[in-house]
């Protein structure tokens, strides 16, 4: 049943709002914060408020306005957009304590500026998340683009705004162009653009055009970051790491990867993409992004750039799973959305709060460093796990459901592929863990190494650890995401969950 | 062929005049010498608007017991407005060749084309 | 400029006669040969005569700069004015039908007399502009840009 | 359709502008101020009787005056649909936005002794603009074509520095010859036909669609047009003319100059002449759809090359040209709809460009695009307009950019020609390079020498309100483009109804 809500029109301009009060209060950095807080909190409750209903399996849709003939704006809580949801402005609340230790702990400057851009882009993100039909995703998507620019070039050093022109040339450069014209071209067949278990293509149209459409949406979607569009990634990691860890972990490259999955499922649906041979072709692609991917963080030094190899590598499972149009792997697919999203904020958390502690940003320099920062280290290590699909971890639970997907696909390969990504994730992340607690510190010459523990601001170690119990909680209680991964099956045509 | 070319004989002419004036704005680099080929140009369509306006054996288009045809005066109405504003145009066009005159100090277009190219201490 | 004095004498005599011939032309436009430009423009010439022979400054003494500035405008307001006339007066605008004159054909003339009037005298005075503005330049005079 | 409408509104809308432009400078001699508060209510007042024009014309299919009463064919016309309903709407818009922007700008740029002559300048290339839109006689047609190139001329030669005049002499021998051409058109037209009506026009020449004469007219018309349009590559004259144009000047001419050609276009090629003229007699369609294309590549990537602000705007304006044109060219509803749409939207967008650059000349004196640098710390509003309309070059969704560019898209898919999609969405990509060059400048680099020393703060509110004006309309139209979309439809159907 739809039911007509202006819930998730308040969701997302709550921190719009906030984005409004922010500056206002520039000068008194604790009203600011709290405004950030207060939206936070505020915009979880909300998306919280229409999970069940959502479980019920209703969706609450609401429909803004109308730019001209055919182009709408509007909104549509689904199982599917619920999962993302939920995850993002969970995170937003972490993310905003954690962010809030970190530039105070780093003295950074523009904080205002920075308050308020991370606040329009949760608002972006979350109506990419609640739109109901693919012009409202590309607006928002758009619109995720622009105001996390400022973000990404916030330091605003020669190599930082280097690394924005980069992210900015790749995600507006493609979907301006590719994702534009997969649009033009998906309404000039279908006649509409509005998301549907069915997809919005009828059964006469051509194959050459869903190919081309498809092959348009996928490479329009940089943000999903698959090679060889994936460039912007590492270079966004110039970016403070908090923007890192939320927008590269989850706002950005999920928006990226749920638009990918939304497109697979509710705007060609799988009927279309298994007749026209798409889906294998898509789960080629992810494949090959998964396995390359791996190889490249294994080299990576940095930590933030491997733990970017390391995503780009995981958002094509998300991929993947949708490519399989199996009901088993689009839950994997769905549920990985919110584990890898927990998983990896939690590990860029990490990164952070060495930064912040220690000012290290190399792997190769993190010897000893479990023993320094336990509560860090030890929620680090537990992400990794998670990652690799350690029980009882999380990420197993998603990892799970691919495989099965993949069994029901009969595409046996892709166990191969998975399995390969398990044991390069291993490699690149169990040494991070053996050097940061197996290795002995080497002196350095000033001698400030001393012994016990010197973490990082408490209000961003609490965040990791929360983010880290959420990798355990999943693991035991996944049920909501679960159910929710469920309903989205359920309503396919023929899925049975 | 005779009809071709003599019984056309205007629109030779006018075609000629105009490629003649045509010549002129291109070829010339002197500024008021592209305008007498601007001139001659428009002079050269104000002819052919005449001569379609008249008709055989027509006499002028006033008001006259013995007139069996008259000539057409709509075409001679028209360019008259045209002539005016052909008019205004070299108007126009000498007043900006004289402030050219002024701040470049020639009138010829190559010299003033190397004149823009290495920007002097210009007065302003 | 001693020899002058035959092109003095002769111009003297022909600008009263050269106006008034101008100013036929510019009456008679509504019904033969003639009107508001070709009058204007002799109007102008005259004026143009005489200072060409008399120095543009004595010319200029006798049509100043602010005259013909306004009577360009003047001229036109003129002509628009009797069209908005007619609009006003409930007909179309130049419809000269509906100025009030007894006889229809009486207003067209009169109507079509005062347009010519208007464009003659808009015709006269930007001819006169443009000849001092001209002029005053190859004196190397200060220069007004018009 | 019903019976047109006999309205003296659309005589209006010429009068009034050209008998002010008489009257201004008999008023600056009571007072100098008068000058410009002449243009600003003129404008004002045309804006205003334009839009009843256009709600007058919704309801009625057409509305026409005759002048003196003399009925068509015999007498001159003023016929306003749809399409020219939409095109004076806009162009009284811009001139009151530009006249309220002028007031500063001008008494910055322009001796004060000549205020009164360019006011005057002004309003008579406001009455040019209007006459060419709003007259159904096609002779009538050339002789505003040529008051507003004249006074164009003028008021491009009135810029600060030397090359200003080269820049309008050369206008001047360009479009006279494009105004010759188009005189000789008519000549030959009028000499097949005895008539210089263009409804009439329109009814008597489907006989004679075979006659040299007629091709031969309608090519001298395409050509002189495609000048006055600056369609590549006739746009030599244009980049020179903008770029040293007074800055209010560069606005209007930008914002609406353009745009009238265009209208002439679409009028001459869609109405005098029947769509399916240009489809099945002559290739003119296929000529200016490849034309177009290049314009609008050509048109950016010069772009990316200037180093001049203005002249950067002006070479991205032959590319957004190439755009109206290749919409028209589709022939079909949607095509046409967006070539309409992004009239309206271009002339919004490069009008904030216009003015936020001459905003930028009057505070800091920059010129540059390097110039730029750091210039959002110094007047954060006027840069904030200048992105949005940025923005909106590019085509991101919310800004009007966007809805053009999708009915262009959309239209040349109809057409059957995808890859004019390939043309339009590079051009999308090569838009962003430029602007987001300069956006990203704006913002993030670090102010020169000379512009640190510059105090920040805004320009005055007078030309403040016109800039944040345009650049909200950017937004506006861009979230809610129903009323531009259902009008431009409407006119669109009138030009390509028939086409087949």
């Amino acid at each position: 049943m739809d039911i007509t809500s202006t819930t998730p029109v308040l969701a997302i301009g709550v921190s719009l709002v906030a984005a409004i009060l922010i500056p206002l209060s520039r000068r008194r950095p604790n009203l600011r914060e709290t405004w950030t807080i207060l939206a936070a909190v505020i915009k979880f409750l909300l998306v919280a408020s229409m999970a069940p209903e959502v479980l019920r399996g209703n969706t609450l849709s609401f429909s803004l306005w109308t730019i001209a003939p055919g182009l709408s704006i509007a909104f549509r809580v689904d199982a599917l957009a619920e999962v993302f949801g939920l995850t993002a402005s969970f995170l937003w609340i972490v993310t905003s304590f954690y962010s809030i230790g970190y530039v105070r702990a780093e003295n950074e400057h523009a904080q205002t500026r920075y308050f308020t851009f991370f606040a329009v882009a949760l608002s972006a993100t979350l109506g990419a998340a609640f739109s109901a039909n693919m012009l409202t995703t590309f607006v928002f998507y758009e619109i995720l683009t622009l105001s996390t620019f400022p973000l990404v070039g916030h330091k605003q050093t020669t190599e930082a705004l280097q690394g924005a022109r980069k992210y900015l040339t790749y995600l507006l450069g493609t979907s301006l162009t590719f994702l534009m014209a997969a649009l033009v071209l998906t309404y000039h067949e279908a006649g509409t653009l509005e998301f549907g278990p069915e997809g919005v293509f009828g059964g006469n149209v051509s194959r050459t055009v869903v190919t081309v459409a498809f092959v348009l949406f996928i490479l329009g979607v940089a943000k999903a970051a698959m090679m060889p569009l994936h460039g912007w990634l590492p270079a966004a990691m110039v970016a403070p790491t908090p923007v890192s860890a939320l927008l590269h972990a989850v706002a950005v490259v999920k928006t990226g990867v749920f638009v990918v999955v939304r497109v697979v499922v509710h705007l060609f649906g799988i009927e279309v993409l298994s007749q026209a041979g798409l889906g294998t072709l898509l789960v080629w692609y992810a494949s090959f992004t998964i396995i390359v991917a791996s190889l490249i963080a294994l080299r990576q030094d940095n930590l933030k750039r491997r733990l970017a190899y390391s995503t780009v590598s995981q958002l094509s499972y998300i991929v993947l799973g949708a490519a399989l149009l199996t009901p088993s792997g689009i839950t994997g697919s769905v549920l990985h959305i919110a584990i890898h999203a927990f998983g990896k904020i939690t590990l860029f958390f990490g990164a952070g709060a060495i930064y912040v502690a220690t000012h290290k940003t190399l792997v190769s320099e993190l010897d000893g460093i479990g023993r320094r920062m336990p509560f860090t280290m030890g929620a680090f290590t537990l992400a990794t796990l998670s990652m690799i699909g350690v029980p009882p971890l999380a990420g197993l639970v998603s990892k799970w459901y691919l495989v099965q997907g993949a069994i029901e696909a009969d595409t046996w390969p892709v166990l191969l592929v998975l399995g390969t990504s398990t044991l390069l994730n291993a490699g690149y992340f169990l040494p991070i863990v053996y050097r940061a607690f197996f290795v002995a510190p080497t002196r350095s010459a000033g001698g400030r190494e001393e012994a016990g523990i010197h973490e990082a601001p408490v209000l961003m170690v609490t965040s990791l650890c929360v983010t880290a119990t959420g990798v355990v909680l999943l693991f035991f209680a996944p049920s909501i995401f679960l159910d929710l991964a469920r309903l989205v099956v359920g309503a396919l045509p023929g899925g049975a969950g | 062929m005779d009809e071709l070319i003599l019984g056309k004989y205007n629109y030779w002419v006018y075609v000629a005049l105009m490629m003649i004036g045509f010549y002129a704005v291109i070829a010339k680099p002197n500024l008021i010498k592209k305008i007498i080929g601007v001139n001659i140009f428009q002079t050269a369509v104000f002819l052919f608007y005449i001569s379609i306006g008249k008709v055989e054996g027509g006499t002028a288009p006033i008001v006259w017991d013995q007139a069996v045809h008259y000539d057409n005066p709509i075409p001679h109405v028209l360019i008259l407005t045209a002539i005016v504003v052909s008019v205004s145009t070299t108007a126009v066009a000498f007043a900006l060749i004289i402030k050219i005159k002024e701040r470049f100090g020639t009138i010829e277009e190559d010299q003033i084309r190397d004149l823009r190219r290495t920007p002097t201490g210009e007065e302003t | 400029m001693g020899e002058n004095i035959i092109r003095r004498t002769i111009t003297r005599l022909m600008v009263p006669f050269i106006q008034l011939f101008a100013l036929y032309v510019i009456v008679h436009g509504d019904s033969g040969p003639g009107g508001g430009f070709q009058g204007g423009v002799i109007l102008g010439a005259s004026f143009i005569l005489y200072a060409i022979v008399f120095g543009s400054e004595a010319g200029r003494r006798r049509v100043p700069a602010p005259v013909t500035d306004v009577l360009s405008s003047v001229g036109v307001l003129i002509y628009a004015g009797i069209g908005l006339l007619c609009l006003l007066l409930g007909s179309a605008f130049l419809d000269y039908r509906a100025l009030p004159f007894k006889d229809p054909h009486l207003a067209g003339h009169y109507g079509i007399f005062g347009i010519e009037i208007g464009v003659g005298l808009t015709v006269a005075a930007v001819m006169v502009t443009i000849f001092f503005e001209t002029a005053h330049r190859g004196e190397g005079g200060e220069t007004r840009d018009g | 359709m019903n019976e047109p409408q006999l309205t003296p509104l659309p005589l209006l809308l010429v009068f009034i502008p050209l008998a002010s432009a008489v009257m201004t400078p008999l008023l600056a001699r009571i007072h100098r101020s008068l000058a410009a508060l002449t243009a600003q209510v003129v404008t004002a007042v045309s804006f205003v009787l334009a839009c009843v024009l256009l709600d007058r014309v919704a309801e009625v299919g057409r509305v026409v005056y005759w002048l003196g009463n003399w009925e068509p064919p015999f007498g001159i016309e003023y016929s306003v649909d749809m399409l020219n309903g939409i095109v004076l709407v806009l162009v009284s818009f811009i001139g009151v936005v530009v006249s309220v922007f002028a007031r500063e700008s001008v008494a910055s740029e322009i001796d004060e002794e000549k205020h009164p002559f360019f006011y005057a300048m002004f309003l008579l290339l406001f009455t040019g603009s209007m006459g060419i839109v709003v007259t159904g006689d096609i002779f009538n047609l050339y002789v505003f074509v040529e008051i507003s190139s004249l006074s164009g001329y003028t008021l491009i030669a009135m810029g600060r520095n030397r090359e200003a005049l080269t820049a309008s002499y050369n206008y001047l021998i360009l479009g006279t010859i494009g105004a010759t051409f188009i005189l000789l058109g008519i000549g030959h037209l009028y000499m097949m036909t005895g008539t210089l009506n263009m409804a009439d026009l329109a009814k008597l020449l489907p006989p004679l669609y075979k006659s040299r004469v007629i091709l031969t007219a309608f090519a001298l018309f395409t050509v002189g047009l495609s000048i006055k349009l600056a369609l590549f590559p006739l746009h030599v004259w244009m980049p020179n003319a903008y770029t040293h144009a007074p800055s209010a000047v560069s606005s209007l001419l930008a914002a609406t100059g353009t745009k009238v050609a265009a209208y002439v276009l679409l009028r001459v090629m869609f109405t005098v002449f029947h769509p399916n003229f240009d489809l099945n007699v002559i290739p003119v369609t296929r000529i200016l759809l490849v034309l177009a294309s290049i314009a609008i590549l050509a048109g950016s990537m010069l772009a990316i090359a200037q180093t001049n602000l203005k002249r950067m705007l002006a070479y991205s304006s032959v590319g957004q040209i190439g755009y109206i044109v290749l919409g028209a060219m589709l022939v079909n509803r949607t095509g046409m709809t967006g070539a309409l749409v992004h009239i309206v939207n271009h002339a919004l967008m490069k009008g904030t460009l216009f003015l936020a650059a001459g905003a930028i000349v009057y505070k800091t004196g920059v010129e540059t695009v390097e110039g730029l640098k750091g210039m959002g710390r110094k007047m954060p509003v006027t840069m904030a307009a200048f992105t949005v309309a940025a923005l909106s070059m590019v085509g991101v969704p919310l800004t009007v950019g966007f809805v053009s560019k999708w009915y262009l898209a959309l239209g040349a898919l109809d057409a059957g020609m995808w890859y004019l999609l390939v043309v339009i969405l590079a051009s999308s990509g090569l838009n962003a390079i430029y602007f987001w060059r300069v956006v990203d400048w704006i913002y993030f680099a670090r102010p020169s020498k000379e512009l640190e020393s510059v105090p920040a703060g805004e320009v005055p509110w007078s030309m403040l309100v016109p800039t944040i004006v345009t650049a909200g309309l950017c937004i506006l139209l861009g979230v809610q483009a129903d009323l531009p979309v259902s009008l431009a439809e409407q006119a669109a159907g009138l030009l390509v109804g028939g086409a087949h």
